[in-house]
């Protein structure tokens, strides 16, 4: 799918830099939930993010609990629980729609190798855990009732050819969305007729609604970002 | 299939459609009015669309046009495309319109929904932003399944964002308990 | 529409927008003197009587709150500015790119907090109102305006919370529109046939078999 | 594809065959009546009445088949009126099946957001919605919801709206005397309507459960 380049509008590494050392591990952390909560589907799990936010909260957990027994002011050590608290919300509600997507989408993500790579261990074994009592409440409460060949929790008869049963997120959503560079050659394989052999164009710092497969791959390289 | 659970994609395939049957089928029980269990080649019979399609994909069957997308509602949707009632004709017209074009291999029916929708969806606009529709207006009664989920997701975003700007409680009881849990005084 | 992606996990709320924003970096001219702090979000400070310095929106809040600063607006949230933008507004058909991507939720925050500090505040809360208003106006002639055979649409300078508001109309109704797309409905004879691979005759086989 | 028998239509009466999934439909329905995320009891017998429906059309199915092979007919590839007989009673089946399974999945799913909602107790007004296999589902997703926050550290049912402050005021609704656990290992008397000032994530859960109340302002 789209064949991504952003030539000729080569950014100067200087910039480039500074933005990279500017970024703390909290944006990323906010962009990142944006994005999973953006996307349709679920996203690569941040594995380094986390496990660096998760040492920084534990940090400042540390420092708030020091600073509130050697009697430090309440009120700065009230900010600090502040700041604490809001990485902690990120980072709480960045696990939570990851799980709730797995919920959602558990037989799905279970047989698609693409997105069970994308979870992490505790997802992964949360996943399982998952789809074995929902096949089971399944099979319990109506598919062992029914006749012999239709008792299948993924395929609606033994005369199916494939797995016909099993709810995908919708990849023609919407979204919204923003690049940070211009960004040329967009392909729009799956638009209307009419707009499919045209390459589209990307402003930087410009929103745009776009069906979230045309970008799928430029999301996943972080080109751009969802919002 | 991707939608599979879908509520509103298996009431869509409830809608009943009819077909003309080019094979003779036996062993199944028509309306009870009727003494015979059997269908003969040719004869005119009503169903839902599930089982139609099905059927017509093994040329059991051939579908006709349904009479919500036919010449008479088109001609009416042309002429005053904001008032028609659509949801009496079909609650479900687009997604059924999207579901029946390829069985009966029409391609005017797309032209006819984009048209329909593109007229439409502007009141359901315009109405959702400003004014809070009565529960009896007139306004409810024509429209389809989709323009309402469509009015009543522009105004709960437009509600939301008015509680914000209100302000208040962050935390509120789980909906599901809402009515039921009153202290009791 | 039939199988639409489910709204309450892809969107955000304006509590979360307001959290967003709150990330904003504004001036305040404090009135204690406190140490620098280190925070994950980054340092700050350090926080000297009378000497202005720059910190992120919660924090300035939580200190105003505790009596501990005064917050200075930021520059576009004054009457002559504003109805400079107002005017703007009005006369032109397009969005104005004057107001930061937050100022809807940046201009309530202040107003809930730091009333004290903004000058004129009623009037610059009546202007802002104003403005909102006549821009969701254009945001809804805009909408009307959809043709059908758009697979993506630029949104020119609106607001955090402004696209909020609309985005779960126009997702929908995108989608709506992409669907009915009548070529997409009846596969051409000469591209790629039906994906469903419907083995008309031998499908039944199997199970009849038996 | 048009019709091409005109003829045919004129002769013959309108025949109607959709009473086949119309009980199935009924149940469908009857989901789709209730407001988002409401549960009502579960309807067993409509239920039972649908699944019934099935084991009928299977019986009806195999008799076809049994004739037609009575008859010597390759069953294989056959297409007589039998054979399609046949087919309207498997897609019955199959569309029993969707209506059975769409029903129950999507509880289901009503189910697990109960969880998110209040918590892994349920009062007795939703428990007594629930049926048997449901209370079961409920259980074990608790569990492995709570199995997965124990491995990753984090609790993931508090914070559902972004922070302000870390202590909010809240006034107690109903008289609370068990299972009080505060972080800070106080053990404050919730009486009814006394007010207290609480860690937010500490009262976030009695919030939910309409136990107590925000007052703001």
């Amino acid at each position: 799918m789209g064949s991504r380049s952003a030539e000729g509008e080569q950014v100067p590494l200087t910039d480039e830099y500074d933005a990279l050392i500017s970024t703390t591990d909290v944006e990323l952390l906010k962009r990142a939930w944006r994005n999973e909560k953006a996307a349709p589907e679920i996203l690569r799990f941040e594995s380094d993010l986390i496990i660096r936010v998760r040492e920084q909260i534990e940090l400042m957990e540390e420092t708030v609990e020091e600073k509130s027994t050697v009697g430090t002011d309440p009120l700065s050590v009230s900010l600090y629980q502040m700041d604490l608290d809001r990485t902690l919300f990120l980072l709480r509600s960045y696990l939570r729609i990851r799980i709730q997507k797995i919920e959602k989408y558990m037989f799905h993500i279970r047989k698609t190798e693409e997105l069970w790579n994308r979870l992490s261990k505790d997802e992964k074994f949360f996943t399982e855990r998952c789809t074995d009592d929902l096949k089971k409440h399944l099979e319990e409460s109506v598919l062992s009732t029914l006749p012999e060949n239709y008792q299948s929790y993924e395929r609606q008869s033994v005369i199916s050819e494939e797995v016909d049963m099993v709810p995908e997120p919708r990849l023609d959503t919407f979204v919204l969305c923003r690049s940070k560079e211009y960004l040329t050659g967009i392909q729009l394989e799956d638009g209307p007729v009419d707009d499919r052999s045209k390459l589209f164009e990307m402003e930087p710092d410009v929103l745009y609604f776009i069906c979230y497969k045309s970008i799928k791959p430029l999301v996943e390289s972080g080109k751009i970002d969802l919002l | 299939m991707a939608s599979y659970y879908d509520i509103d994609d298996i009431l869509v395939e409830e809608e009943i459609v009819s077909v003309i049957f080019q094979k003779a089928a036996s062993g199944v029980g028509i309306d009870p009015s009727s003494e015979t269990d059997f269908i003969e080649a040719g004869s005119k019979v009503e169903l839902p669309f599930w089982l139609a399609h099905e059927l017509q994909l093994r040329q059991a069957v051939s579908v006709n046009v349904p009479p919500c997308f036919n010449q008479k509602t088109r001609l009416e949707i042309q002429a005053d495309c904001a008032c028609v009632d659509l949801r009496s004709r079909c609650p479900y017209f687009y997604e059924f319109g999207c579901k029946i074009a390829p069985i009966v291999g029409d391609r005017t029916i797309g032209f006819l929904l984009l048209s329909a929708f593109k007229n439409r969806y502007k009141e359901v606009l315009t109405k959702a932003h400003t004014a809070t529709i009565a529960v009896g207006s007139k306004f409810w009664t024509i429209l389809t399944k989709e323009e309402i989920n469509l009015y009543e997701t522009a105004q709960s975003a437009m509600a939301s964002f008015k509680k914000w700007r209100m302000g208040g409680a962050r935390f509120q009881i789980a909906s599901i308990l809402g009515r039921k849990r009153k202290p009791t005084e | 529409m039939a199988g639409q992606s489910d709204h309450e996990l892809s969107l955000f709320s304006a509590e979360e927008l307001e959290f967003i924003a709150e990330d904003e970096i504004v001036d305040i001219v404090p009135n204690l003197k406190m140490d620098p702090l280190c925070l994950i979000s980054g340092d700050f400070g350090p926080f000297t009587p009378q000497i202005v310095t720059q910190v992120p929106l919660w924090l300035a809040i939580a200190l105003k709150k505790r009596g501990k600063c005064s917050i200075c607006p930021p520059q576009w949230m004054t009457v002559e500015k504003l109805t400079q933008v107002l005017e703007v507004e009005r006369d032109s058909q397009e969005m104005s790119e004057h107001l930061p991507f937050h100022y809807v939720e940046i201009s309530r925050l202040l107003f809930d907090h730091a009333r004290d500090n903004i000058p004129d505040a009623y009037m610059v809360r009546s202007l802002i109102e104003d403005i909102r208003d006549v821009r969701f106006h254009k945001v809804e002639t805009d909408l009307e305006g959809f043709n059908g055979r758009t697979i993506a649409v630029k949104i020119k300078n609106l607001s955090a919370m402004e696209v909020n508001i609309v985005r779960p109309f126009i997702g929908r109704a995108l989608q709506a529109f992409y669907k009915h797309d009548s070529s997409e409905l009846i596969p051409d004879p000469e591209r790629a046939p039906d994906r469903r691979p419907q083995v008309a005759h031998n499908a039944p086989r199997r199970q009849l078999r038996r | 594809m048009s019709c091409s028998g005109g003829c045919h239509l004129m002769c013959s009466p309108v025949k109607i065959l959709n009473m086949y999934g119309r009980k199935a439909c009924q149940l469908v329905k009857e989901f789709a009546s209730g407001e988002k995320g409401q549960l009502t009891p579960f309807n067993n017998d409509l239920f039972e009445q649908v699944v019934s429906e099935c084991s009928q059309h299977h019986l009806e199915l195999q008799s076809l088949i049994r004739k037609m092979q009575e008859e010597g007919l390759d069953v294989q590839t056959a297409r007589n009126a039998d054979h399609y007989g046949a087919l309207i009673h498997l897609f019955s089946i199959v569309r029993n099946k969707r209506c059975l399974t769409a029903y129950v999945y999507n509880r289901a799913e009503t189910v697990r957001n109960l969880l998110w909602k209040i918590g892994p107790v349920l009062p007795k007004e939703i428990e007594e919605k629930l049926n048997h296999w449901e209370e079961e589902y409920f259980k074990k997703h608790s569990a492995a919801l709570k199995s997965y926050m124990s491995k990753a550290l984090v609790d993931l049912t508090v914070d559902m709206v972004p922070p302000k402050d870390p202590y909010i005021q809240v006034r107690v609704l109903e008289d609370i005397r068990e299972g009080i656990v505060l972080s800070d290992d106080k053990n404050p008397n919730f009486a009814r309507h006394s007010m207290h000032f609480l860690k937010r994530t500490d009262a976030e859960k009695y919030i939910s459960r309409g136990l107590m109340e925000e007052l703001t302002g």
